[in-house]
């Protein structure tokens, strides 16, 4: 007998890279995540082999989530091809060995930076969103701890007055991206810096949300069927971001969000920011078999649930 | 565009980091036990702010990262994360130090002495040029070096080393007796497991003294430096002085399971830091310590840890400010990712921007945008 | 992935869409006692803290490294056989507070689902409303939910009828009948 | 020699002399079963000298093994990753505690306990030639 021989092998890694400790913690925090919509949960936040503030929050809640039948969509600024998601993509599958999509409607588990699908989700799905900054009240007040007794007190007056002030100086909302929003009407909550067209997506979803912010080690969620509604006005609505008038150039579609690209010689052209989807129409177009799962705006950019957006029809026709 | 590739993206990603290693020398075993060896103060370094004693581990990404310093701490930490923790060790008290250098700027002399132990305070900081001609020795001998050559003989060492205990009382104990310093709480001691745990906790401020000094014991050498820079040259109280500076090795003491008793797993080096002001009615101390031997950062972070108590500190010594910022995971990674993409979010804002100029309203849109939300 | 990883990733996921649909009966690896330890296997390490009233259900908390607490400071409730009295412990569990809700505790309880008392649900998770059909439950357990529920603040239940599990979140509305 | 002495000596004894020895108790030791061998971390608190507060640190990677031997059990865990050290030093804990080769366990013990100590000194007379003689500082 030879002590090589009684030594047990070294376990580099355990399934999803992380031990089994750190695993189960985000495991309880999620669940209480998800009974508590939109508040925002502490949790110890391991640090991943890819740096932070480069979507280990999200990657976290993925690498827990995941088992080996599920199928992993990974995408950046819409795109399945751009290198942070294909690198994020590659570790996933690395640590757990789940088979990878670009197809929204195939994936169980779509973990994201910046924006939400144009196909609709359904319900059993999982969207992990990555999130820089989860204190939506971080502009009104810079003292985390302040934060915290507001969201406490359900004491949002300051960030109404905000909202008031940029009505004032510039007759509308100037927020873009991450654009905050009410949960099931209790907590005020980040939506993560997807676009303004991409919020009414959470709101009475059938699919859960999950978001999770890495450096700062805040996981909140959205349970499905629950009321997210972005801030406004009686009188001045919350507005998506204006796509009139934009054809995509690979695919001639509309009233989808569009990426600009910059021409050398001044002016743009526009191509659908979600690369998944125009791989489907593309292959379509050619007649290859693609399922298209129908989409949260539809081809004159009417919403799909009637009523969510109040300016209705904005999307469509500007003001 | 050419970063977001249509196909071959992560064909791209693999490629990049074989060219990053083959823009410098292949690794191997040796070169990391060479690291190690001969860059302890650098693997300390790694593994201060890694918040992880293994100085092979901190040689081998040193050796990975080709010397990338964030990337080697991030490499530690992510490390740590594959990890179960199975114990909790012993407070480690300074009585318990077995110390090689410890010196006070407080006092001329002081009780037990000044220790200068291992440093480089001294010495002429003269390129050995002589070692890249092949003229000098391997070490002190060879050349006339930067200093009169201090390795000693046999003949000149001591005859009868202090033991284990050599008595190197606390310079705090001589003030505390002397009535100068408040007296310590009598308090018993924490169960090691209880502690509060930065990396288990959220960190609420005012943070616990525990959350404060594990913080810094984990903070970025140069985001400390900086910060306590601030504050020493003239942002904070004025000078103040080191009380006491050991680099010591510590006996990292467990409990075994069976037998119920305390045994050394090994040593491990540790560095620590008393500050005290001195314009004040009455003394107060600021502390800090590291895994690792790190002056400069114990230094600096036992006078941020000082600077921090003051009733109105300078914005770059609250302390949510100071032990947010110096987390070098944490600062560094946020600032690499801004070389991700961001059209979406900066498209966004720019929609914003658009639609407030076409309907001419007064003034201009600033930051406000979604420019401040593209993380 | 090793026997106890599947067996803790299956557990785990039916706990998160059982949260996240509330009312929906949700599969977990295995029935009974089994799925009361599944749990335990799944949620505890020596991070953390449960109760059970149930002498051999604590035996094997304590074998999982979690501490066994007083009912008023678990996070973690298991009820594998809930009787009339274990209304006590039930109202002693944490709720949470207003800066830290998270802290309301998870309460394990076997049930029988198809049962004679009907609730409508209604909340997040649920489009409209939901009837469930639950008994084997302790009586006044949801008059006392409703007393401690004040939401962000209240526990979270976990009902196991064999290897089923429904959960209900503290932000479902419950209504008997 | 106590346990606690035992360990703390050979944790710190060179990983290959502690190997060799436990490799040469084996026969004696059957049979034997390997409970636990494993890295993973330690934290490591420290009391500060300020106010008397304690915090972590940091954390130590450590192996650590857990056996049963010549029908005793044997615990032992030492710096790094090497779980063949870590048996090594449990088995030579069990060896021990069930009175196997007590007499070569004490001589190996006291040979590297010798040999650690005459080091140590060896450092300690270097540390002390840095004291500052105030005569001529």
């Amino acid at each position: 007998m030879k002590l090589a021989q009684l030594a047990h092998p070294r376990q580099d890694y355990s399934y999803g890279f992380l031990d089994e400790f750190g695993k189960r913690e985000l495991r309880r925090r999620m669940l209480k995540a998800v009974a508590i919509p939109g508040h925002q949960v502490p949790y110890a936040s391991r640090e991943l082999p890819i740096a932070r503030g480069w979507g280990t929050g999200g990657l976290q809640v993925t690498l827990s989530l995941v088992g080996p039948g599920d199928t992993v969509k990974v995408i950046d600024q819409g795109a399945d091809d751009s290198v942070n998601a294909a690198n994020l993509r590659r570790f996933i599958a690395r640590m757990t060995g789940v088979s990878t999509t670009a197809d929204t409607l195939a994936a169980t588990v779509i973990q994201s930076r910046h924006r939400v699908p144009e196909e609709r989700l359904r319900e059993g799905q999982a969207l992990v969103l990555q999130v820089p900054d989860p204190e939506p009240l971080r502009r009104v007040q810079p003292d985390s701890s302040k934060a915290l007794e507001m969201h406490a007190d359900a004491d949002y007056a300051q960030m109404w007055l905000s909202l008031y002030e940029q009505l004032v100086r510039f007759g509308r909302f100037v927020q873009g991206a991450s654009y905050p929003v009410l949960v099931h009407g209790r907590y005020l909550m980040s939506p993560s810096p997807i676009p303004r067209w991409d919020t009414p997506d959470l709101h009475q979803a059938a699919h859960l949300t999950l978001l999770s912010a890495g450096r700062e080690k805040r996981l909140y969620a959205v349970p499905p069927y629950t009321d997210v509604r972005p801030i406004e006005f009686e009188d001045v609505f919350f507005q998506v971001e204006q796509m009139v008038g934009r054809v995509c150039a690979v695919t001639g579609a509309r009233n989808k969000f569009m990426d600009a690209l910059p021409l050398a010689g001044g002016g743009s052209i526009f191509r659908i920011s979600d690369t998944g989807y125009v791989a489907k129409l593309l292959d379509a177009a050619r007649g290859k078999p693609a399922t298209i799962g129908p989409t949260y705006y539809d081809d004159e950019g009417r919403f799909f649930q009637p009523g969510v957006l109040r300016d209705e029809g904005q999307a469509r026709n500007g003001r | 565009m050419a970063y977001v590739a249509a196909r071959g993206g992560e064909q791209a990603i693999l490629r990049a980091e074989a060219l990053h290693g083959r823009l410098r020398a292949p690794l191997s075993a040796a070169i990391v036990r060479q690291i190690e060896a001969h860059l302890p103060y650098l693997v300390d370094r790694v593994m201060g702010e890694g918040s992880l004693y293994a100085p092979e581990l901190a040689a081998l990404a040193l050796a990975q990262s080709g010397g990338d310093l964030y990337e080697a701490v991030l490499l530690l930490r992510a490390y740590r994360s594959t990890q179960p923790r199975i114990a909790y060790a012993e407070p480690v008290g300074q009585e318990q130090l077995h110390t090689l250098r410890r010196i006070s700027a407080a006092f001329k002399d002081i009780p037990g002495g000044q220790i200068l132990g291992p440093t480089l305070d001294y010495s002429h900081r003269l390129l050995r040029l002589d070692l890249l001609d092949g003229l000098g020795g391997p070490e002190h001998g060879g050349a006339p070096s930067s200093s009169t050559d201090g390795a000693v003989t046999p003949a000149e060492l001591p005859q009868t080393p202090p033991g284990p205990s050599s008595p190197l009382p606390a310079v705090a104990d001589w003030q505390r007796a002397s009535g100068l310093l408040a007296t310590l709480p009598d308090a018993p001691a924490p169960d090691p497991a209880e502690l509060p745990d930065v990396t288990r906790d959220p960190v609420h401020f005012p943070a616990p003294r525990a959350h404060r000094l594990q913080s810094l014991a984990r903070a970025d050498t140069g985001g400390a430096l900086a910060l306590g820079y601030a504050s020493m040259r003239g942002y904070g109280l004025a000078h103040p002085t080191v009380n006491e500076l050991r680099l010591a090795h510590a006996d990292v003491l467990l409990r075994h399971p069976i037998t119920g008793a305390t045994f050394s797993a090994g040593r491990v080096r540790v560095s620590q830091c008393e500050v005290v002001n001195t314009s004040a009615v009455e003394l107060r101390l600021g502390y800090a310590a590291t895994l690792g031997w790190n002056e400069v950062k114990v230094i600096a972070a036992a006078m941020l840890d000082l600077e921090m108590d003051a009733p109105t500190p300078h914005p770059a010594h609250r302390e949510e400010f100071v032990l947010y910022h110096t987390e070098p995971v944490e600062s560094s990674g946020f600032c690499i990712h801004y070389k991700l993409p961001h059209y979406v979010t900066f498209q966004s804002g720019l929609d914003a921007l658009r639609a407030v100029r076409a309907e001419g309203s007064e003034g201009s849109v600033q930051a406000q945008s979604g420019a401040e939300e593209q993380a | 992935m090793s026997p106890a990883e599947t067996r803790q990733h299956a557990t785990f996921t039916a706990l998160l869409w059982a949260l996240s649909y509330p009312g929906r009966p949700q599969r977990l690896p295995a029935g009974g006692r089994a799925a009361f330890a599944a749990i335990a296997e799944a949620l505890l390490d020596l991070e953390t803290g449960a109760f059970s009233p149930d002498a051999e259900f604590a035996a094997l908390i304590a074998r999982s490294g979690a501490r066994l607490l007083p009912p008023q400071r678990a996070p973690y409730h298991f009820y594998p056989a809930p009787e009339a009295d274990s209304l006590e412990s039930i109202a002693a569990a944490p709720v949470g507070s207003y800066t830290e809700p998270e802290l309301g505790a998870t309460l394990v309880l076997s049930c029988h689902l198809g049962g004679p008392a009907t609730l409508t649900l209604r909340g997040p998770g649920i489009a409209g409303s939901v009837r469930l059909r639950v008994g084997g439950l302790p009586e006044d357990l949801w008059l006392l939910r409703a007393e401690r529920t004040r939401f962000p603040l209240g526990w979270d239940l976990l009902l196991i009828d064999g290897a089923e599990v429904v959960g209900l979140p503290r932000s479902t509305a419950v209504e008997v009948g | 020699m106590e346990t606690s002495d035992l360990l703390s000596t050979l944790t710190r004894a060179e990983p290959g002399a502690v190997k060799a020895f436990a490799e040469e108790l084996l026969p004696a030791l059957e049979p034997v079963e390997v409970l636990r061998n494993r890295t993973g971390l330690a934290m490591l608190p420290m009391r500060e000298t300020a106010q008397g507060a304690s915090f972590y640190l940091g954390e130590i990677l450590l192996a650590e093994a857990h056996v049963r031997a010549a029908g005793a059990e044997g615990y032992a865990a030492c710096l790094g990753r090497d779980l063949e050290q870590a048996l090594a030093l449990a088995l030579i804990d069990a060896a021990h505690r069930a009175g196997v080769a007590g007499p070569a366990i004490l001589a190996f013990a006291t040979a590297q306990s010798a040999a650690l100590e005459e080091a140590d000194a060896a450092l300690r007379r270097e540390v002390e030639a840095t004291r500052v003689d105030l005569e001529t500082f």
